[in-house]
């Protein structure tokens, strides 16, 4: 049990450091989606199922979704932007 | 302040955060060592006098009953911010879609449906998401769930039919208005459950159903109806999260297609 | 081991701050809040566990049976599921900055406002 | 300490070739390794369950078999068409 709980929790500072030293987003959401489940599963290991149930249900669709889909409205965003300044430019060049 | 200038003050200030943080945690009960009396009191009460097995979800809607009120209705309130800044700008809904949809194509990224399996596991799925979402809520106080957890299994439901490429679906299951006045109900039947109690001269969330027997889904009083009322809440809030969040980037990609 | 847990909360909230402090990206910055925010929750447990005691819930057990605390679990519970509309809220913001200044550096935005 | 907490003992350090693979690795390879993590610890809340003696927290596994699947669609399709 203590070997258990150990390991967890050095698992969880680990996870915890490398999402954070991710710098690219769309990768970072694989890494937290990831924490999540070590999360959950230390949740659990400390004798709070419903601690657990609560992150596993929230982190293995929700969250990562929120995320996705607000990195996918950034991007549509930027590109909306490009295309207009392209065909200004193009504009003021005829 | 440049950027090495504020590293190193992260650094000096984080030294300070963790020495004392130390000197702090040496003082209290060592890990596994819980010593405080309100933890043993409500485990050795709860079952008897609120005829609940899972004493979280009693502290949650019943001993902290007005926390959590609050608690809801900071969920309430960032999702209703949430809805307020995704609003449509007036400027953008006559967008051209024309000239986005064939920008999309360009760039070879129109949508391909979801394969004939893929939506056929995905949509066979939701059935029994939203039987074991009803069930996490239904029997909240007696093993572990409760209408938070419950109300997100619930909420990801609506989420997989967009998933297997239905967005049309989606609309359909999870309109807007709907979704929208699901949440102030939620909220709402939370304040007022907490009326009766008042009522019968107690005090504010006071339970005032008989208690049944404890092992039962009929028990527990008040806790069963607010757990109901809390799913509804947070299974709505986040779907109308969600609901936005996907309009803003969809709604032009997707027109084209059907 | 009896300082392990704390030292894990306090690491996890470090690390999330150097990443808001460092943070180059709005949505960078909010999956650090997410990692800062979950100190709290080891911190809590760790406090409210007890060894040799199960969870809370006295389903198929009798009562009696030793138990960690309940309470801190209650507040955690509650937590974790309005952070994920915290989450979006903050989100929304990060869309709504990209959308008026085209970026999404905290930095070059400050810049911007001037 | 019984058979099944060692089994679950076992069982996690498994979890550490997919942290790995989540942090290091193309796109598709760090998809691969977060739906094992889901997978390994579906069967890690099982064995856990069993150990502590308590029958009422396999909802938990449960919760995770049915949830994992959407997670990764949700990765699957946003990879795919946008990111």
């Amino acid at each position: 049990m203590l070997v258990l709980q150990a390991t967890i929790l050095i698992f969880v500072a680990i996870t915890a450091t490398a999402v954070v030293f991710t710098r690219q987003p769309v990768r970072q959401v694989v890494g937290l989606s990831f924490y999540g489940i070590i999360l959950g599963l230390l949740f659990f290991i400390l004798q709070a199922p419903d601690v657990a149930l609560s992150q596993i249900t929230i982190g293995a669709v929700a969250l990562p979704l929120m995320f996705m889909l607000s990195l996918a409205k950034i991007r549509r965003d930027a590109e909306e932007r490009k295309r207009r300044e392209e065909s200004e430019h193009r504009r003021e060049a005829a | 302040m440049n950027r090495r200038v504020r590293r190193w003050f992260f650094l000096i200030c984080a030294c300070a955060i963790f020495g004392l943080f130390v000197s702090a945690v040496r003082q209290m009960p060592t890990f596994g060592h819980y010593r405080g009396p309100y933890g043993d009191i409500l485990n050795r009460e709860t079952v008897y006098e609120r005829h609940i097995t899972d004493v979280v979800t009693a502290v949650n809607f019943d001993w902290r009953g007005i926390d959590t009120l609050g608690e809801e209705s900071i969920l309430f309130l960032s999702v209703i911010g949430t809805l307020v800044l995704l609003r449509k700008p007036s400027s953008e809904v006559n967008d051209s879609h024309d000239e986005n949809d064939t920008a999309d194509k360009r760039k070879g990224r129109e949508i391909p449906l979801p394969s004939a399996a893929t939506r056929v596991a995905t949509l066979g799925l939701v059935g029994p998401l939203v039987v074991f979402g009803l069930y996490i809520v239904a029997h909240g106080h007696l093993t572990p769930g409760g209408g938070f957890q419950g109300g997100v299994i619930l909420a990801t439901a609506p989420l997989l039919v967009y998933l297997a490429g239905d967005l049309k679906s989606f609309k359909r299951i999870a309109n807007h208005e709907t979704v929208q006045i699901g949440e102030a109900l939620g909220l709402l039947g939370f304040l007022i459950l907490g009326l009766p109690g008042m009522i019968r001269g107690g005090a504010y969330l006071r339970n005032v159903l008989p208690l049944g027997t404890s092992g039962h889904v009929f028990s527990g009083g008040m806790i069963a109806p607010i757990n109901v009322c809390t799913g509804v809440a947070v299974s709505a809030g986040l779907v109308a999260v969600t609901y936005v969040f996907l309009e803003h980037t969809l709604e032009t990609r997707l027109r084209g297609r059907r | 081991m009896s300082l392990l847990p704390y030292i894990v909360a306090v690491w996890l909230f470090l690390v999330g701050l150097y990443g808001i402090v460092t943070s180059r990206n709005f949505i960078h910055l909010v999956m650090c809040l997410a990692i800062l925010q979950s100190s709290t929750y080891v911190f809590l447990l760790a406090v409210g566990y007890r060894i040799g005691a199960g969870p809370p819930v006295f389903a198929n057990v009798p009562v009696g049976t030793p138990a960690v605390d309940p309470v801190v679990q209650a507040l955690l519970l509650t937590d974790i599921v309005v952070e994920a509309t915290v989450v979006a809220l903050l989100l929304s913001f990060a869309v709504q900055v990209h959308r008026n200044t085209a970026t999404l550096d905290p930095e070059k935005v400050v810049e911007l406002e001037g | 300490m019984n058979a099944w907490l060692m089994g679950a003992d076992v069982l996690l350090f498994t979890l550490v070739p997919c942290g790995i693979a989540v942090f290091r690795g193309n796109a598709i390879e760090r998809l691969v390794a977060l739906e094992m993590a889901g997978i390994v610890q579906t069967i890690l809340l099982v064995f856990l369950a069993e150990a502590f003696h308590r029958p009422s927290t396999y909802d938990l596994a449960l919760a995770m078999a049915l949830l994992t699947f959407g997670g990764g669609l949700v990765f699957a399709r946003f990879l795919e068409r946008w990111l």
